[in-house]
């Protein structure tokens, strides 16, 4: 288990050094936000729906990004190769890299949530309460198959643009499910109401994290 | 006699269609050190790195403490120590944060002083606080052989230790390497010349067409390298 | 497996069956009394989706025996079958596509088997762009394994999601839906030879795909010993 | 009824044409298979030849 802290802490005292990724998460949402904005026009800036499929659009691009780059750091001097010769499990290294990846796509949602209000002159309310255990979970499945695909993809030429192409659709449940939440907890439904999407999301996360948990050895290292 | 640290038997390796490796049979003890020296593209990093389990042999079996170096058990990586042509090393940490970091891997007793000892064992400690990106290339390369011995591997597996290292920084790695030796390490380092190293007897082997060959005396490596950089290599 | 008679043989079957098939969907089989002639497209679309639907779980289960067994056979298993539900994906829905212009009055509905089989399609897509876009090493495969597996694990998330999505919003058309009344046996007869005309179709083409790929690989390994040989060959004495 | 035909034929002959081109790739495939099967028998028979010429050529081993 130090391993797993080890590998966590040195990820976010890099972060905290440079700020890179966090920073480049924030720019990207920030952009999506503004890019739909204008896209979908004044009129239907105010519907909580276009409100709630923008944010989780931006979360998506964000969390792309995210995933190129917490492994890009582990490129520079074939870092990567120090890790998996230690005698690090890569089920751990995995379970870090996740976690890491977790914090810096949690900071730039809340980023993107304050944005998301004012773009979409919507109001801080007990709604927002409502929002983070959504975006909460969508991050964790977000998070956990893109650190198993980019893993992949940081290997293959054209990688950066394989992410995509091989994250998304998988990601489509809880991406419908997210949305649909989001738009719920934004109109300001009880939480009940949501039962159903929220279940979908723990399965999402529980099945991606356990599979990248026990598959993460397969694509790293040999070779 | 105990088992060898290193043996490999009919170990092949191939990229594509291009062999580098060939029928390499190589058996090394604790306590001992061998020096493989060869052109660029020799094979001699590929022989390292399947030896180290970062590779897959195209054939035959490359075992290390007795294992298979295809499924190393963490418990045997522990214990094998590589310096390869890159660093590992993270730009954006400073030299000790480096070491500290691979001592927490290694689940050392105290990382914070054995990285504090090892920056002195390489004469790094005025730059223990400098992030390894301001290095110049001999700096690192001494981290590099730090962060490699740190765990005081029983296998020390080192490519090309000397490059890019003044005389000083030369020495210094050439007395961490006696150390590790009579500490009881084996030690498999590869180079262009051949080096000296007071007070120790070195194996020398030579890789050449992908093959790996003996040399009982040093003068003769000396003089067919000389033959094969005066034909272009 | 890889034996030329039973291919051939799958080979003429398939002919023989799809001959018959064709047969039954233009000349036998009464067309349905509501949809018309459309219809018909119906007896190939169902079996279509079939093939592709084992393809890609056939995909999954190589890809499972790949990580576990390390044998290069599962690996071109899973590229063989891939690639073969690729095929079958498109084709089920681009038939669809065309049924549903005549009886829905639209290309494209986003209706939850619609969906789900487009997200599908997406996701194998991704699985041969990887392996189009890398060489052929025993990395690669491991990654088109692991890519396979959580494919497939995505499936039922998928269709429940999608299941969900769709009827939380009324449907955009009012469709008559997947439910076809085959009240004439004839009907269930043509369909029933339809499946098995895919079914062989699906099996001789996967198989070809395969056995070329097996042939693929063994011609590396050979050529790999080759060059060993050569170097061997040419060394002094 | 018979306004309907057009698309049935274009489906009908869709899923042919494809499948006939998937047959077609993979014959493709398959000839360049053959002629990199033929280069490796080329090179195979040069090797025999030389063993043959040079006596026996079998790797040895050292070290």
């Amino acid at each position: 288990m130090s391993g797993f802290a080890a590998v966590l802490r040195k990820d976010l005292r890099l972060e905290l050094r440079s700020g890179e990724s966090t920073l480049a998460l924030l720019a990207l949402s920030m952009l999506v936000l503004v890019v739909l904005v204008f896209a979908l026009g004044a009129a239907r800036v105010r519907s909580v729906d276009a409100a709630a499929g923008a944010l989780w659009v931006a979360m998506v691009f964000a969390g792309m990004l995210g995933a190129n780059r917490a492994l890009l750091a582990e490129r520079d001097n074939g870092a990567i190769r120090g890790l998996l010769l230690s005698p690090l499990d890569p089920s751990t290294l995995y379970a870090a890299k996740l976690c890491a990846a977790l914090i810096f796509m949690a900071v730039a949602e809340v980023g993107a949530v304050i944005l998301m209000v004012l773009f979409f002159n919507l109001d801080f309310d007990a709604s927002m309460a409502r929002l983070a255990p959504i975006l909460a979970l969508g991050a964790v499945g977000f998070s956990a198959l893109a650190t198993l695909l980019s893993a992949i993809t940081g290997r293959t030429r054209g990688g950066d643009m394989l992410l995509p192409i091989l994250a998304v659709p998988i990601f489509v449940p809880a991406l419908i499910a997210g949305v649909k939440a989001s738009a719920a907890a934004l109109a300001g439904a009880p939480f009940e109401s949501m039962g159903d999407w929220l279940k979908i999301m723990i399965a999402f996360d529980v099945l991606f994290v356990s599979a990248g948990y026990l598959l993460f050895e397969h694509v790293v290292g040999g070779d | 006699m105990s088992a060898p640290v290193v043996e490999t038997r009919s170990l092949a390796k191939a990229y594509g269609l291009a062999p580098v490796l060939r029928e390499v049979q190589l058996r090394l003890l604790a306590g001992t050190g061998a020096f493989i020296v060869g052109g660029n593209g020799a094979g001699k990093s590929t022989l390292l790195r399947i030896l180290a389990g970062l590779e897959a042999p195209s054939a035959g079996h490359a075992l290390v403490f007795g294992q298979d170096t295809r499924r190393l058990a963490a418990r045997y990586r522990r214990r094998i120590g590589l310096m390869a042509h890159q660093s590992f090393l993270y730009p954006n940490l400073t030299a000790r944060e480096n070491l500290e970091f691979y001592g927490e891997l290694y689940s050392l007793a105290d990382p914070r002083a054995s990285a504090h000892q090892w920056l002195g064992r390489v004469g790094l400690a005025d730059a223990a606080d400098i992030r390894v990106r301001a290095f110049s290339r001999g700096m690192e390369q001494r981290l590099s052989a730090a962060r490699a011995m740190l765990a005081e591997p029983a296998l020390l597996l080192l490519d090309e230790p000397f490059a890019s290292l003044d005389h000083d920084g030369a020495e210094i790695v050439a007395a961490l390497i006696r150390g590790a030796i009579e500490r009881g390490a084996c030690v498999l380092a590869t180079t262009h010349g051949i080096p000296e190293i007071d007070g120790v007897e070195l194996a020398v082997f030579e890789i050449s067409r992908g093959r790996l060959m003996q040399h009982a005396r040093k003068e003769e490596v000396r003089r067919g390298g000389r033959i094969r950089s005066l034909l272009g290599r | 497996m890889n034996n030329p008679t039973i291919r051939n043989w799958l080979g003429f079957s398939t002919l023989a069956l799809m001959l018959a098939s064709l047969f039954m969907v233009f000349d036998y089989v009464p067309p349905d009394a509501e949809m018309g002639i459309a219809q018909l497209i119906f007896y190939f679309h169902v079996p279509l989706a079939w093939v592709a639907f084992a393809s890609f779980g056939l995909v999954a289960i190589a890809g499972i025996f790949y990580l576990w067994l390390g044998d290069q056979l599962w690996d071109d298993l899973g590229y063989a079958a891939a690639e073969t539900g690729m095929v079958f994906c498109t084709l089920m829905i681009v038939a669809g596509s065309i049924w549903a212009k005549p009886i829905w009055g639209t290309w494209w509905t986003w209706d939850s088997r619609l969906t789900m089989t487009f997200i599908l399609w997406l996701m194998y897509g991704g699985y041969l762009m990887l392996r189009a876009s890398a060489d052929d090493t025993p990395q690669v495969a491991r990654f088109g394994a692991v890519i396979g597996i959580v494919a497939a694990l995505d499936v039922p998330i998928v269709i429940v999601s999608v299941r969900m999505w769709r009827t939380i919003h009324p449907a955009v058309l009012v469709t008559k839906q997947g439910t076809h009344g085959l009240e004439d046996p004839r009907m269930i007869w043509t369909l029933m030879v339809c499946l098995a005309a895919f079914t062989a179709l699906w099996a001789w083409l996967l198989m070809l795909r395969f056995t070329q790929l097996r042939t693929r690989s063994r011609m590396g390994r050979l050529s790999s010993r080759i060059a060993f040989a050569t170097a061997a060959a040419s060394d002094p004495k | 009824m018979g306004a309907h035909f057009g698309y049935l034929f274009a489906a009908y002959s869709i899923i042919f044409i494809v499948i006939f081109l998937y047959v077609m790739f993979i014959w493709r495939r398959q000839a360049a298979l053959d002629a990199e099967l033929r280069t490796l028998e080329a090179r195979m028979a040069a090797l025999a030849e030389r063993s043959a010429a040079g006596g026996p050529t079998e790797p040895q081993s050292e070290a």
